[in-house]
């Protein structure tokens, strides 16, 4: 619905981030995070930051994946369903 | 929507090959769309011509690993080595917008020179059409360009057997990430050079060495490796499945396009090869690209396959399975 | 390994597959967002679901689901002399009842696309003898950051910018989409609205159908991860919401963004392509911000344009035809030739159908 | 003056050849600049290649006579044919102005499509390219040739000796004119037609029973036959005298040509071509040529001597003499 | 001085005469020759016609001139003289 | 062959150039005429001249002699916003100080070509929203022309027209070329000038500086009798004014085209290229056409920009150098970057030596 990256906050000027994704540098408006400082990961769309995203919660929910029962994993070939592109007019 | 041309139409996606298909096809003599360069009976002899052309535009002219001189010379010289033919000579048009400066046409003849001794081919005809400001942006370079190889060589994309592997000779999406950043107004920073190079000295001695064991070549350009895959994929009905996870991908390519939404798959190449070619000598030639700086990331990234034949499947990095499509037009910024 | 890339993770997302495997009952699940809808194909998780789990694209993106008319009616704006319509990309391609911008740029109206409101906005003090009008398309993650635009605007006393809002919001259209009783069991809620409006429209969804989502980032592991609670949820019979962007949710959203949101917009009654009018769901400009309304401006009136007879987009929106049930799918729509907003989203379901088969 | 490109310097005369001289020639292999095609060494033949590019434009696309496909596809064929070269193979790039209706693409492809078949030839390879409103005029056309020659032949412009004859195929100025009058605001009226049309079957078998008697050929048309003339005289390094009288000019090109003060001899052909040959074979080819219906009004129209090597001299029609020279730029209408 | 070629008359509609000169057709205005009528040659320039054309007067210096006097004509062949073109820089 | 073709006969020409051999003195004339110069270079008449006549190119054409100031001001006025200059074409590649109006056209301004400056009201009257400026150049041939052309556009109430005047009269340039003491026995007189001015002004000059002169037509017959009568009233030692193109010139001129002439316009001061000032030898708008007036309309000046140091073109045109003994002569001054009216005229006396040599 709202396409948005995760980009990092390099410096701020007024209401301005300079953010970095992968090499990517732009700049987004942190009219909607007055407390947002450089070092946070922030949401990016539309030349905005939305929201700063939360490292902590992030790696608990990655902990708890990562714990999933292993024994029930089995690594399945992903297989092609049977039917074929269907056909086109 | 009533039928005119739009950009869509010069995107080389789906709707160029359309145009060809339902307009051009009229008066092109075999279904030759599908291939680089023409390959030209005369007949009794041991060494065939392929002969081919392109028309160049690029916003701006200097761009960050290249110019258009570049793209156009390199880009010719890379159609006729994808017929596994020795580019030999050139043919240039240039469509000049009044009030262009001369300086920034003897730069670029300048630099037109540099790329033919760099691929020791001659220049040997030209034209010149100036057109009426506002009727052209700056300068277009159409080049075509005559190249010798042996009539015993059938590389061609009808030419892909099963169990045939894909070589992709580096690194994908570059030049066309390279041109978004240069334009003046582009809100995106980044330091990613054009790939613009020329590939024969990357792909004739493999080609000498191999000879038919290479059944088809390919330099993804407009529409990206997404579009040449599928060409491939229909022109020999076969099924092309591609590993996500070994086609070289660069960081900061992900870096710009994941906050554009586009897919590098359909964003253009300047200065790769895409080569289908035996399994057998698969290693080999893979060695042997990446003994070359210009072939250093090649990588084995697919195979042919019957599962559905004239399509693209991409095995994603997941282990999922989809369809890879060509591009349907110009590659637009999504804000979704 | 950044831990933003773990959520990318094909190990992760190969052992919470391997739970969902675990599941054997029948379960139709709607991603609401498009940019799920996006990921869920690249990234060839569609294809990595058991066949027990059937999957419907939603209502897709803000800009598919933008009514022929509103789309006729930004044409109509740039062919007013001296007119500049800024927009995003994906804008160009969605079809009015005629035409679409991209062809309205090939017959020489002036369209220029713009990355964000902001650009535009830059553009209009760039030219002042130009009016530009930017198209304001988007949902909660985007209303807001054309509200502050519009409010630079003002600040900055910028009189050639003006915005032709057809801004949606999302819970009337659960809402409407709820009231027909449709054969979804279960959604994933879309992360970046969320980030705004945050976990409460579901809470009244729950309510109101007694019908569960997760709210989910983008990522395989985040999607992955998401189905899963949804098997779990139904399992246990016990519909739930579940926040599962912890990371980017926040339970009462994004109280700024909102700020924003309700000082400059208002809501009013939409048309959604595919899906008719729903009430209060779009935004019109506010009281003083009505001068950065383009329609105001220049006096421009939405027509009803009716999506074309044979549109099934409705039925293949609420999980009850397949795509490929639809009369006009393959034939008169097509990816090239779009109808509906299921074939005018580039990964919406009748297109990801006509592109990628069934595969 | 800063030195930017003007439409001049596309108009064929003195500024093109500048152009080329001052600019182009960096990476020209020969200086081929005075050649219609490049003439291609595949060495220990019988037969060798010929090679050529034109860009074509022209408003209106479709004008009394002709066509923008014709005008592209004969004005590369005869370029061919003036090398005595028989033309084989041809390669399209379109560019193509966001906007432009497919079915006037449609119209032009059936056009090359008629002009291929009459010609004989085959379209084998092209390009195309869309570019947004505003930097294009509806669409372009590049045409490169490819043909086979006689490698015994060696007709070319520096192969004019002292005593040569001239021969002109036609009528001249009659496509420039047609243009001209074609261009909606144009205030004067008259039926002028293009004479757009291929000389292959004109020429080829005058070059098969005279072989190297003929010593060189080309087509004027840019720059019209002054243009042509002026090349020739330099390239041989010969002085060639023009009998005014002898060029045949319809009345009709006066009528118009005379309003608004331009000469006939600098404006533009699309059908003629111009001959130098052994002046012992002059009226038998005059004759042959005569026989066929595109040259019935072809005539001998001078002769190279020694008066002043490398310059055109015009016998006027009243017994003066004045020097012939190529046309600075574009042809203005003059007040005065 | 100033370019204007004879042109004859074909027809008349206000101040607007339409004429031709061999074979070409354009529109000159008629606003210095009330008195002009169809059938007349004018000299025409920049869109106007500047005079009627005197037949009568043409013919009879053209009278003149063919009856010089025939024994002074001796037709020469007109020679180049000495001089090159100069040379340029 | 018609009455009029005649006048081109090649053996009248040269049943009239053997009598002209019959006179051996030394003789310079100079037709004052541009299409005469360019009549006597194109036919050839120069090579046919015998070695004791001398010719010389007169100041060419009022294109040619449109001064540097003029050609900057009309460039000036092309970059005017919402401006169309409509011009004859030769005035396109006349040079101002920096730049001409082709080169204005390549960087963008907007200079149409027309035929006549009816065509220029036609292009305002279709193009209400554009701002048209005619240049106005030209003798007293194109002068009503013009004249008439702004009483149209004032009947016709067409408002965004206007007229650049540049015109020059004859007279004054005569009398100011021969106030130099010229090496020039007698003049070859303007044929179209002469339909609309008569036989009168010339015998003022004749008065003023007893030199004679032939009005000549402009085909080979017309020029070559004008030269045989020239040598005449030689060898007679009796100058004469003589009316050779009695077919177009009545005595008296065309008395409703100076009509015209003295209602739009005013004499005033005019700058000749190559020549300076010459007074009131230039046409400014009179009165109540003064709102034609582009200047006035919108406040341009002629900035005076003198010939570069160097140009010999005052010489050349009286006779007193050969072009070639100019130090600009084909360095500096060529016909792609031409200097002096003598180069700037494609036929003038430098272009030509440039060109032709003395072939
Ligand atoms: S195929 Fe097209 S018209 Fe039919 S439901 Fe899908 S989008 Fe709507
Ligand atoms: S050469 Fe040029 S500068 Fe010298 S007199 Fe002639 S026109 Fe003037
Ligand atoms: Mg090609
Ligand atoms: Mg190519
Ligand atoms: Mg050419
Ligand atoms: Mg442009
Ligand atoms: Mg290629
Ligand atoms: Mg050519
Ligand atoms: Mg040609
Ligand atoms: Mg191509
Ligand atoms: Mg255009
Ligand atoms: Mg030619």
């Amino acid at each position: 619905m709202c396409l948005a990256v995760p980009m990092k906050v390099k410096s701020i000027e007024n209401d301005m981030a300079t953010v970095d994704y992968m090499g990517t540098e732009t700049k987004a408006c942190t009219a909607f995070l007055p407390e947002v400082k450089v070092g946070d990961y922030v949401l990016v769309h539309a030349g905005f930051a939305m929201e700063v995203l939360d490292e902590e919660s992030a790696l608990e929910a990655l902990k708890l994946w990562k714990e999933l029962e292993e024994l029930s994993f089995e690594k399945k070939e992903p297989k092609l369903v049977e039917e074929k592109s269907i056909e086109l007019a | 929507m009533s039928d005119i041309i739009t950009l869509a139409h010069g995107a080389g996606g789906r709707l160029t090959s359309e145009l060809i298909e339902n307009v051009f096809s009229i008066y092109l003599e075999k279904p030759l769309k599908f291939d680089d360069a023409a390959v030209l009976d005369f007949s009794g002899k041991e060494n065939e011509l392929t002969f081919c052309t392109d028309v160049h535009l690029v916003k701006p002219i200097f761009f960050p690993g290249g110019n258009l001189s570049l793209l156009a010379i390199y880009g010719t010289i890379n159609d006729l080595v994808a017929m596994g033919s020795k580019p030999l000579y050139l043919t240039l048009g240039w469509i000049i917008e009044e009030g262009v400066e001369i300086n920034l046409i003897k730069e670029l003849a300048n630099e037109i020179k540099k790329a033919s001794d760099e691929c020791n081919v001659k220049v040997v005809a030209g034209d010149t059409k100036v057109v009426p400001k506002g009727q052209g942006d700056g300068v277009y370079l159409s080049v075509s360009g005559v190249g010798q190889k042996k009539s015993s060589l059938s590389i061609n994309s009808r030419n892909i057997k099963e169990g045939d592997i894909f070589i992709i000779t580096g690194t994908i999406a570059d030049h066309g990430c390279a041109i978004m950043l240069a334009r003046e107004d582009f809100p995106l920073k980044s330091n990613i050079e054009s790939d613009c190079a020329c590939l024969d000295k990357l792909i004739l001695p493999a080609v000498e060495r191999f000879q038919n064991e290479i059944h088809a070549m390919r330099d993804p350009t407009r529409g990206g490796l997404s579009t040449v895959l599928n060409e491939f994929a229909s022109s020999s009905n076969i099924c092309i499945e591609i590993d996500e996870e070994k086609v070289p991908i660069k960081d900061e390519i992900y870096g710009l396009l994941d906050p554009l939404g586009l897919d590098p798959f359909t964003i253009t190449c300047e200065g790769k090869m895409l080569i289908a070619c035996s399994p057998n000598i698969g290693e080999d030639l893979l060695n042997m690209l990446r003994s070359h700086p210009l072939g250093k990331d090649s990588n084995i990234i697919g195979t042919a396959t019957k599962q559905v034949p004239g399509r693209v499947i991409l095995n994603t990095k997941i282990g999922g399975k989809r369809f890879l499509d060509m591009p349907i037009g110009e590659n637009l910024p999504r804000i979704c | 390994m950044n831990w933003l890339d773990e959520f990318k993770s094909p190990e992760i997302s190969q052992k919470i597959l391997a739970q969902i495997k675990e599941f054997d009952f029948p379960y139709t699940f709607m991603e609401v967002c498009g940019t799920h809808t996006v990921s869920i194909l690249r990234s060839g998780i569609r294809s990595l679901l058991p066949k027990n789990i059937k999957h419907i694209s939603g209502p897709g993106c803000p800009v598919c689901v933008t009514s022929q008319g509103d789309c006729d009616l930004a044409i109509l704006a740039a062919s007013i002399p001296n007119i500049c319509i800024t927009t995003f990309g994906d804008m160009l391609k969605v079809p009015g009842s005629k035409s679409n911008l991209a062809q309205a740029r090939s017959e020489g109206k002036h369209v220029e696309v713009v990355y964000g409101p902001l650009d535009a906005l830059k553009y209009a003090a760039d030219h002042p003898e130009t009016e530009v009008i930017f198209l304001g398309i988007g949902f909660e993650t985007t209303a807001p950051t054309v509200a502050a635009t519009i409010k630079k605007a003002k600040e900055q006393n910028i009189h050639n910018f003006s915005v032709l809002s057809f801004h949606k919001i999302v819970p009337p259209a659960l809402d409407a989409l709820l009231s027909t009783n449709p054969k979804i069991d279960g959604f994933i809620y879309p992360g970046h609205v969320s980030t705004v409006i945050g976990t409460k429209p579901y809470k009244d969804v729950l309510r109101k159908f007694n019908k569960g989502g997760v709210i989910a980032g983008f990522e395989p592991v985040d999607i992955l991860s998401a189905i899963l609670e949804l098997l779990k949820m139904q399992k246990d019979n016990q519909p739930k919401v579940v926040n599962n962007y912890h990371r980017a949710v926040k339970d009462e959203g994004n109280i700024n963004a909102m700020n924003f949101i309700n000082e400059v917009f208002v809501t009013e009654d939409a048309e959604w392509r595919g899906m008719g009018t729903i009430p209060n769901s779009g935004l019109g400009l506010r009281g003083e911000y009505k001068k950065f309304c383009a329609k105001t401006k220049f006096g421009l009136k939405s027509k009803k344009s009716p999506d074309p007879p044979g549109c099934r987009c409705g039925e293949v929106l609420q999980g009850l035809i397949e795509p490929y049930e639809c009369p006009l799918f393959g034939k008169v729509c097509t990816p090239i030739k779009p109808v509906g907003p299921c074939m005018v989203s580039t990964e919406g379901s009748c297109a990801a159908h006509y592109k990628y088969g069934k595969l």
